[in-house]
């Protein structure tokens, strides 16, 4: 980030997460009359986390659509939309609830192209927010991202900050194939530079978030402003940790994955999804199988939420995924434990 | 719970003397029902809006007549499912105050454990089945207890609640159907509180009249006016009796929210005079004039019952408050049985 | 296609000439629509008799009507999203029999590259938005091609076929649910042939008669005899019309299929009377008679089309036999639209 | 197995794996009266792969029932009837379509008891046949474990051979969670030794399906006989290869693959899935931070299916899961590629 001190350079605003998101589809829907957005309580409301307040002012019930709550037909209509020459957005209020969609979203949408040989295209966004920390329990605070990454033809972005949410975004809209696009809820409110002039940011290609020597921490989603934390108190105790987010699992950056482990010799992947097949284990797989693997110093540390559902009890919620405590101490561990092999 | 044997005769009843036809019993049993949800629900609001609670809440107040009309009919052995506005269904089938209170602090003694909270609250030993976040998820879950009651020969019941926004959910209507080809013991509730969120009914369906769905499965449905509590205690009653018999029937209750969606709502999608307008339809303070005019009740008598529920509600929010908060060994456990 | 200002105007047409009321174009359209289909799919059912095409197949024989009265209605602009059973839709939307039968036969020039098979067929160009192996999974599809009209203001209408089993999905709810609320141009068309696999239709709804589900939704509900492909044509030509200004409605065809569910079906849950009772019924030769009786065509005019049905059925599938095997090059590609 | 040559041992009989599968349901309809099986067409029509032939003559329509065609009311009916005191199988027809029950089963069933404070046990099976080379296309094939794994509360068992089949499903039946039971419709015809006298087999404990020495392969389902055959060949070549077959993806029995991997230096995953997001990362990313890690010889490799929807050609289907080559070739290289670490 620049700064205004001295140079008299501009220094750039700061907006919200949820700003992010909302001047993306505002761009998007100026740009391109195609594009529409549907949804639960997106029009009036403004959407459950408030993302689309305003749109409906601008752009009227033609393009900002309130829904009846069934989430497999908005997502099934969405592929059919896609299919037919418009461009949906759809928002579904939490991601846990894309479970209800999935057969569309992954059986249909995912699979039209490839099983039609190749003859349309299926250009669409599900937006969803994932992640615990609100207090709403175990069937609104899931991260669900590897079930998507699981479907091929469908890709998958999980944006870390205000910037790379509204770049990926408008990508996202412009991309001829389904995303599955996870805002990440406790994100909303949280604020960060993001230019004025208009930007893309590509897919399949990770941001180092943060350089360093000592390990590699592979992250995305919420988890990365937590890695970065920790990692400035790493690097207090003389550990550099370098924190490589993805930004989209699917397609998925692996060669930067591997080229930062290759120079640290550590890895830690850090997720809030539940640890059991989440996607953290294809990470460690695909690092175990590469050209880092000969140059790994320690084993291949994840840190996950816990095998549980999220429960509601608030000291309790905090334990159930990555604490900056457990990623330090997994951190600290890895370059403890060097060169055994 | 009503003794059963009393509250369906109502001709005795009328005879023993209240000019409502219903023994004083019975007369009680729904306002206190109603008045327990209600201070319950306006302090878990205070409590609530002092961010001594965590989380979100879907509150009850306004459609109390409902879930009291419907608990009414049922005993410890009938079976309900619930929904995201669950504190309402889960007081009226009998639950402990201070174990809801206790589950809405996310206290180790809460009626889940601390685990569930403000969606999910369950007591299977009274036959609640649980709430959930799933708008329309506890439906098939309610057909699904009514197959046990079917395969297990038991007289019971399910009375299965859930909103007018739930009903444009496919498991509605997997649901409604697989209970109607099977002849379950269901009742489907829908308590139409006229919005899904910001969603005004109107726009969420095509339909005057939301009880007109039952005819797509070959079962009846019908209207009740959900801020009344004796037509709603009546209507499930009928219901009921047809239900354990003749298989599902789909009731729908009129009735309101008079307060946001969930705790952040603006309430921008209506307005101040149709909130106002409903809420002079207010079901306790209807229901408790009515008892006065009719001379079934004094006014000290309503006064000292108010005093009993106000206190157990105080109570009940003092023990959640100084019971203990879960630990870290709590933490694992429950995901699995062995 | 039928000129639509010719077929919409039956005096015209009966005072051009034919007994049936329409113009000869017109009832040759149609019965060589639904021999088309006939004829493609006895020949599959004899390839894979004969161990030559791979996988599982749903032949449409029985219901041809259906596919082909619904489709003279519709040109390559309008929509239609299909089902498993998806052979007859997709000849009767025109798709040429050579890149079907080398879709059957699994080749790279197949209508879908050899990827999709019996019960993906898709053609886009033609509106075809494609069969699914997903039961009810093409419904929501048909919602979104509908709200693409609407917002494109594109003088278009999807027809959306499904099963009598299907109906019990909640993606049929869901989609009705929403395309009525958003007054869409999609006709949904039931095809009760009776049976979801070995379940009869009594035994997976409580209806004696499907269209009634219509009004759970606000929209209207209509029965036609689904082995009377005039019937068809006239019933779906109304409904066109409706649906193009006023939104959604409900179709449900009476009709059957002849053969077994799919490949492999001993069918063991209908009896021979019914099957034969039904194939007194089979729409072709029901309809070739009518044509001779009514004296619009001669013998040898309709031996000369079936001549031609014939030819070409069996050129696609010369065809196709003699088509390339997808390569390995092929595997991967057509995952992601670059 | 046994051979009755010389010691007069009777050879166990031989069975399908289909008629396995009935056999653990038939005895256990008869032994617990709570249990009963619903689906599309389980009655008269014997089920989709005719497994439930027979049951309903013997056990009538009360406890085997047909269904409409609704998944997602199933599985949740399923969760339902076993909070209240009855035990549920579900059938599915194609394990495909469980996304379009994936709500009731990942949000519902799985998190009650959790969510419940530990109140309730939900004691259901969803069974439902996965795999492909059947030739019905993309939505007909799929191999999506790593989905239920993601899911706490759910086991999920995929068993490869008659005998697993029929003591993983009693076992699955007498189990209190919910459990996904995914049979392989490629062996529904394959035969294998079944013991008449009843037996159950354990969840959470891997089974050796051969020893070796130069690589450990761990596999699952139909890809169990591949690999055996693969490693028949590659004994010829001289390399021994171990195959492990965990049973059960939940509970996993880690403790084997890790003394195997200890012992062989050297981890082979294969699975029928599409690679990406599939199980076989979590096996890595387990082994990879494992005692077995700095004994490891070679990276560790995945064989798996590409990333692509099943396609319907036969010439295609065929390659777009792991062939007997394909493995060969892998553990070749494996053994090939030895200590450069
Ligand atoms: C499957 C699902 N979709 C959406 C939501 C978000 N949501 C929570 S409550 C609600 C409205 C439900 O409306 P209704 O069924 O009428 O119940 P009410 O809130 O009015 O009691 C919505 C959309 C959800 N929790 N679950
Ligand atoms: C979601 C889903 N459930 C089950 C099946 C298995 N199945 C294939 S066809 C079929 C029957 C469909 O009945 P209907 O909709 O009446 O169509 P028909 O086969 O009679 O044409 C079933 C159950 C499936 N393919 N998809
Ligand atoms: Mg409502
Ligand atoms: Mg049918």
């Amino acid at each position: 980030m620049r700064t205004d001190a001295g140079t008299g350079a501009r220094r750039p605003r700061e907006i919200s997460y949820a700003q992010a998101v909302r001047e993306a589809l505002r761009e998007e829907l100026r740009r391109d009359s195609r594009v529409f957005l549907m949804g639960e309580d997106v029009g009036i409301y403004g959407g459950t986390f408030g993302v689309s307040a305003g749109l409906f002012e601008e752009f009227g019930s033609d393009r900002i659509l309130d829904t009846p709550i069934s989430e497999a037909v908005l997502a099934g209509a969405a592929a059919g939309a896609a299919l037919t020459g418009t461009r949906p957005v759809v928002e579904i209020p939490f991601s846990d609830f894309l479970t209800l969609a999935l057969d569309q979203i992954g059986n249909q949408a995912a699979k039209m192209r490839y099983m039609f040989g190749g003859a349309v295209r299926v250009p669409l966004v599900v937006r969803s927010p994932a992640g615990s920390g609100t207090g709403a329990g175990a069937q609104h605070s899931q991260s669900q991202e590897a079930l998507f990454c699981h479907f091929p033809g469908l890709k998958v972005a999980v944006p870390s900050t205000p910037y790379d949410a509204k770049g990926l975004l408008k990508t996202a809209v412009r991309d001829d194939n389904p995303v599955v696009f996870l805002e990440q809820k406790l994100l909303y409110k949280v604020s960060g530079p993001v230019p004025e002039e208009e930007y893309l940011l590509p897919f399949g290609k990770a941001d180092v978030k943060r350089a360093g020597s000592d390990l590699t921490i592979v992250t995305w989603g919420r988890m990365v402003g937590l890695c970065l934390e920790a990692a400035e108190r790493l690097a207090a105790e003389g550990i550099s940790a370098e924190v490589v987010d993805p930004r989209t699992l699917v397609p998925l950056d692996s060669g930067a994955i591997v080229s930062s482990v290759a120079k640290t010799g550590r890895l830690l992947i850090v997720h809030e999804a539940v640890r059991t097949g989440g996607f953290g284990g294809e990470i460690a797989a695909i690092v175990a199988d590469s050209a880092a693997f000969p140059l790994l110093k320690a084993p291949i540390r994840r840190v996950a939420g816990f095998d549980i559902p999220i429960p509601y009890s608030p000291v309790l919620e905090r334990n159930a995924v990555p604490t900056p405590e457990r990623i330090e101490a997994a951190a600290r561990d890895l370059v403890g434990r060097t060169a055994t092999v | 719970m009503i003794d059963p044997s009393s509250a369906a005769d109502i001709a005795t009843a009328a005879e023993a003397g209240t000019r409502l036809g219903y023994p004083e019993s019975v007369l009680e049993d729904l306002y206190v029902r109603m008045l327990r949800i209600r201070l319950f629900e306006e302090e878990i609001h205070y409590h609530m809006s002092r961010g001594r609670i965590h989380g979100t809440t879907h509150l009850y107040v306004g459609q109390e007549a409902v879930a009291a009309g419907a608990a009414a009919n049922l005993s410890d052995r009938d079976y309900i499912t619930s929904t995201h506005r669950c504190h309402g269904h889960a007081i009226a089938k009998g639950t402990d105050l201070g174990s809801l209170a206790a589950e809405m602090f996310g206290k180790r003694a809460g009626v889940c454990g601390g685990k569930g909270g403000s969606m999910h609250l369950a007591d299977p030993a009274r036959g609640n089945l649980g709430g959930t976040g799933i708008v329309g998820g506890g439906i098939p879950i309610a057909v699904g207890a009514a197959l046990s009651i079917r395969r297990l020969r038991q007289d019971r019941v399910v009375v299965c609640f859930f909103g007018d926004g739930a009903m444009n959910e496919g498991a509605f209507h997997e649901s409604a159907n697989l209970a109607s080809v099977w002849g379950l013991p269901v009742l489907f509730l829908c308590e139409n509180n006229q919005y899904g969120v910001s969603t005004h009914v109107s726009r969420s369906t095509n339909l005057e009249d939301l009880s007109i769905r039952a005819s797509g499965y070959g079962i009846p449905g019908r209207k009740v006016d959900g801020m009344d509590v004796l037509a709603v205690y009546e209507a499930v009653r009928d219901a009921i009796a047809y239900v354990k018999t003749r298989g599902p029937l789909l009731l729908v209750a009129q009735t309101y929210r008079f307060l946001g969606h969930s705790k952040s709502d603006a309430n921008v999608y209506r307005t101040e005079e149709e909130i106002a307008a409903w809420r002079r339809r207010d079901p306790i303070p209807g229901f408790r004039d009515r008892l006065l005019a009719e001379g079934s009740f004094r006014e000290d008598r309503l006064s000292d019952l108010e005093e009993e529920v106000r206190r157990e509600v105080d109570a009940a929010f003092r023990y959640a408050q100084a019971c203990e908060e879960p630990g870290p060994e709590d933490l694992l456990g429950d995901v699995y049985a062995d």
